[in-house]
């Protein structure tokens, strides 16, 4: 498979920074809209960072990257209106930017304070979902219900290249398909899952998947915001319309380690990352609103004090995250009274209090 | 007052549920049209529709999925999974989000999913249509399983659970589709028993039979002949295997003496391990024999031919009883 | 849908036994070869009206008819070669009789005397699999074994349309594609999954899935048996020359009910079974071999008399089929010794035997 | 003899199999280059190719599936879940293929499969990384299930449960991986101790401790500590939950009077609910007190900062003996 996505890839944005155009996508933004995308990019990416480091400080006890994918997220999902919904996976830090998710409720997961973090219904963004593809038939599902509702809005969900290999991610395309269900599948294809590359997931690039159900595939440069965002726009315009599901394949690359638990150095040669880093999706679009004017020095500096700050506060946040109360273990496990876990739960206070009691 | 089968006083049941709350659902594979292959849904789509009464596309784990997924948009999913042993596709969407999704989101999204399973043996059936895999699903903390085993629990017992807030797996004991008894469709599941607690069908003072779905009915033919005997056998129909009603069952073994518990699953890790290290727990003292235990076999559900050779009845039953009488 | 298979459709033997030519697809038969299929197609039908009516009879509990599905199973069954491997659903009578499997041996499941029946490995052919689309991914498996072994051998796996939305199925498609496996995907649409239409299933030609996954599909006329036949040995030939797998959807109809237990009077009318009655697969090649002279009175009479026969042996066989001993429920379960399958028999056998000793 | 880790161990078991037998194949995700999340399959995709260790597409009935296929084919699958947690999709595979074909088959076709499953908490992992499903698997007939608890034990039972003709679950104690031992890797397999015979790791009078995979450490760190108290606990490490070696313990019992179970899972339906059955039935007169069980609590696995709340340690273990010590 070609390793520049072929002719089939749809870009507004060259790495180069080139504004070019396209038969069947564009996107009309205002500067302001211009410079917002990029301040998106840099703050997600200096999150990222962040996030990282915390992890190597011991504060987190694993961080999923998302370096190299921040086109991919912030475009799709600048695309979305408030009231659509989005199934992310874990490493959808970017799209949980763009739905005002506080990137603090973000590391609670990878601390290890909670299997969650924020309330999804506050900002129509699910929760992480870690087991590989399972939120695809949520999506659906949730896609169904907008049906019945007789609303216009639309529903995201979230999955890696590594993902299409699995059933549930190809059961929610049947049921997509037969329901013409308003969602839109966006797959980021980073070319890995963990060690695995592409090859080990398919023979032909991903987008074709959906001709065999039935529905659109469009191949998108996921390094490039300007392509990524007019096509999820248009795939989610589409779905409101009634005219069901597409797949969107932003082709990308994973800039860093499947986790910061991962050694990349033992199944990928760096030749490809530096490749990569040429296709970078912040520096292209540097590049373009400096020579087009649309940004200055002033800009960039402040964007940049911008996400020194957000780092410092994600820092301080983190640290100061609370641990969960032993006792909350029992709660949440059911909405109702439920015997065995009173009884546990007393044995649970009993066993404590018999410490501070001084027996042991 | 009309003399109803379970299979019909569980469609009555889900007729109920989809008058009194638009946002219930029932999905499945064949519950249109044909009614679902027991006819269970018989009527449904065609006054309630094929938004509300869904038939799936040929996929368990799709169905479950997605039922997630509706229920996170508001809805209460109702599912058929059309044999007990066709659930297994769906056991990650079941294990992984039906039952852990509430904690995980601190009770921010509830998981209000019913998950109808027709189970159990002895209507002669091939291979995967005679499992009972409730301890998988008693096993998975998140969710609530319970079995009516006769008409009038299942008209009530199938309403409480799509009115719960929690995620239920409804067992439907198979073979006792047919069996017949007086249904009031007009009782308020409001003020009916919770279907978390257990009832003692039978009063008896010789020794306690534990049982549930398709055993009830067995256990209280078994305590009908060991009458003749002279024994005076206690049944209790537990309703729902998880949670488990301890303080039912200890109140009564307390007067016993004595616990036998029957289940079709196999008895390795089945129920009535579970039941048995409690009771113990709880009646140490009172137990004048060790809880017996009757089920099926370490193996897997054989060809029909040898369906009673193979599941509980009422003879395997009163041979427990004489062991643990023998102590 | 188009009803009637569309354009794609590939036939070589019209409904009215013409015999029409395709640019792709073309079989050369010797008289002998196309009498022995009409043979076939024949007593595979017998077969089947004979096992329904011991169902109705009560010595059977069960019966999955294929009554329609005829060619379809005899065309690729004869494609087969004997060292190649077959995976059924419940539902392959005609592929099982292609592969020497004794009809009686097929009774045993539906009469609940056994749960499997014959020797896949003396016939290289799986037992029939209940659970839909689990025998696809063995199928799979298996052919990546023939990769290991080194040999030419190919395997066929069969399943329905509605098997097509299981994620077992998908995944096939996926390890397929990815090991480029000697398999053969051959999917009968017979247009039902018990009382659900193909539009449950999917909103595009079934055939059009393989697509997705990077290989061939194509749609067969599947009451052509010649059609059947040219399609599958091409599908076989080409795995074995290393070009892994093809999907091939044999567009056909359930012309019974989906088993004995069914009532397809609830959710389909009458016409569609009377308009596909005009595609029979039987009386076609009938038709064929009479007007080219290929058969006499005396053939086709010779055929029913063997049919007759073959339907008589049937029913004795059926009805002296062993019941399984009580105790062969521990036998198999585990290859070594197992404590507790000990146990459990020991304590079985006593509690048979004290109804012997007359204690109850 | 050199000192090895339990990761390093089960490494040189998996080469001696691929040595021994040109049918064993290893599958799994990110098994090949990697070499695991664990690296536990560390050199072996380069030392016998890619044709023997194979790195899968990313779904898990997929590979279980393929490996049933392959197993029809005369091959021995090895195969490698990445996580307990993900096991799930592959259920189906494992319950209705895996665990019944060979029955099915009338024992013509036998399913000599081992699914190597990473189990268990406490390495701060995030969901789905603890989890202890073994119950689901031990209830399920056809399959064995069995745990190494150390280094040594992890090199021989890895190759018995390849050699052998069933298909084994084995269970591997994450967190245990880095443990050390003297291995002697020349050891015979065939001479070596079967694994389904439980093992007494420490003699003792006073109360029973039964135990598996990552439990056995914490038990034999309680035992010592409970000797300062004058407590002699004999700690036994079952090995094998499926089946159980119910005369070991018996013998035990027999010999202390109380038993205490401790596992990971969830105590509801866990291992323990069928060995406390068991042990009471069998050892109903000489139990003086009731079998107690320690282990997970009816919840989902919590967030890792919780990990030491919620899985039994030291304290927990000796909180139950002086609770059986009090009857
Ligand atoms: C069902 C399941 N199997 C295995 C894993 C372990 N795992 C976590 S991420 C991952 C790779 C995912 O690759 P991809 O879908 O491409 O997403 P990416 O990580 O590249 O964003 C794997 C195998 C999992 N989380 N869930
Ligand atoms: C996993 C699973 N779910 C449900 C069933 C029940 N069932 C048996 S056959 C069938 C329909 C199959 O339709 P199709 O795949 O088109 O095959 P056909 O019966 O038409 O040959 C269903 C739903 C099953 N056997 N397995
Ligand atoms: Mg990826
Ligand atoms: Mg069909």
């Amino acid at each position: 498979m070609t390793a520049d996505g072929g002719p089939e890839l749809v870009q507004l944005l060259t790495p180069e920074g080139e504004r070019v155009h396209h038969r069947d996508y564009d996107v009309d933004l205002t500067p302001d809209e211009l410079r917002a995308l990029y301040r998106d990019l840099v703050l997600v990416r200096r999150v990222d960072a962040e996030a990282t480091a915390l992890q190597r400080q011991g504060e987190l006890g694993l961080w999923a990257q998302l370096l190299g994918q921040e086109a991919a997220q912030v475009g799709s999902g600048r695309a979305l209106r408030p009231d659509d919904f989005a199934f992310p996976t874990y490493r959808e830090h970017g799209v949980a930017w763009t739905r005002d998710v506080d990137p603090l409720q973000l590391l609670g997961l990878f601390r290890g304070v909670t299997n969650g973090g924020w309330d999804p219904h506050d900002h129509n963004f699910a929760l992480y979902t870690i087991v590989i593809g399972d939120q695809t038939l949520h999506a659906v599902g949730y896609a169904m219900g907008i049906q019945r509702d007789g609303t216009d809005r639309a529903v995201i969900t979230y999955f890696g290249d590594g993902a299409t290999s699995q059933g549930d991610v190809n059961e929610s395309f049947v049921f997509a398909s037969v329901y013409n269900a308003p969602v839109v599948f966006f797959c980021q294809n980073n070319q890995w899952a963990i060690s695995e590359p592409l090859e080990r997931q398919t023979r032909i690039p991903l987008y074709k998947r959906a001709a065999g159900f039935g529905f659109p595939g469009v191949r998108v440069d996921g390094n490039d915001v300007l392509a990524v965002l007019a096509v999820t726009r248009a795939a989610l315009q589409n779905a409101r319309e009634g005219n069901g599901p597409t797949l969107i394949e932003a082709f990308t690359y994973r800039m860093g380690a499947h986790t910061t638990s991962d050694d990349p150095t033992r199944y990928r040669v760096a030749a490809d990352l530096e490749a990569w880093k040429l296709k970078d999706p912040i520096e292209r679009v540097k590049v373009y609103l400096a020579r087009s004017g649309l940004a200055d020095h002033d800009f960039f500096d402040a964007v940049e004090a911008e996400a020194e700050t957000l780092a410092i506060g994600l820092r301080e946040g983190c640290r100061s995250l609370p641990n969960p109360e032993p006792e909350s273990l029992f709660d949440h496990v059911y909405a109702e009274p439920h015997s065995l876990i009173d009884s546990e739960r007393e044995e649970f206070v009993r066993y404590h209090a018999s410490f501070a009691g001084g027996q042991h | 007052m009309a003399v109803t089968t379970m299979a019909k006083a569980i469609n009555a049941g889900l007729r109920k549920a989809l008058e009194n709350d638009p946002k219930v659902l029932l999905m499945g594979e064949d519950i249109g049209k044909l009614g679902g292959v027991f006819r269970v849904t018989d009527g449904l789509q065609k006054d309630f529709g094929e938004a509300r009464v869904i038939d799936s596309p040929l996929a368990e784990s799709g169905i479950v999925g997605t039922a997630v997924g509706l229920a996170m948009a508001g809805y209460r999913p109702v599912v058929e999974i059309q044999f007990d042993g066709f659930v297994y596709p769906a056991f990650d969407q079941i294990v992984t989000q039906v039952a852990k999704h509430r904690a995980r989101s601190s009770g921010r999204t509830p998981m209000p999913i019913t998950i109808r399973l027709p189970f159990g043996g002895g209507i002669g059936a091939v291979e995967h249509h005679s499992e009972s895999p409730e301890a998988y699903f008693a096993h998975t903390a998140g969710l609530r399983v319970i079995s009516p085993s006769n008409p009038v629990d299942a008209f009530v017992m199938v309403q409480q659970a799509i009115a719960s807030d929690d995620p239920v797996i409804f067992l439907e004991p198979k073979r006792r589709y047919w069996d017949e008894a007086d249904l009031d469709d007009t009782v308020d599941i409001a003020l009916a028993q919770s279907p978390y607690a257990a009832r003692v069908v039978r009063q008896g003072t010789t020794a306690t039979l534990a049982c549930y779905g398709p055993m009830v009915r067995t256990c209280l033919e078994a305590a009908l002949a060991a009458e003749a005997d002279g024994l005076d056998l206690e049944v209790i129909d537990l309703r729902s295997v998880s949670p488990l009603d301890i303080p039912t069952v200890a109140a009564s073994v307390r007067k016993t003496g004595r616990l036998i518990v029957v289940h079709e699953a196999s008895v390795f890790l089945g129920i009535g391990a579970e039941l048995a290290a409690r009771i113990t727990e709880e009646c140490f003292y009172a137990l004048e024999a060790p809880v017996l235990r009757v089920g099926g076999y370490h193996t897997p559900y054989p060809p029909s031919r040898l369906d009673e050779e193979y599941l509980p009845d009422l003879d395997r039953v009163l041979d427990a009883v004489d062991r643990a009488l023998a102590y």
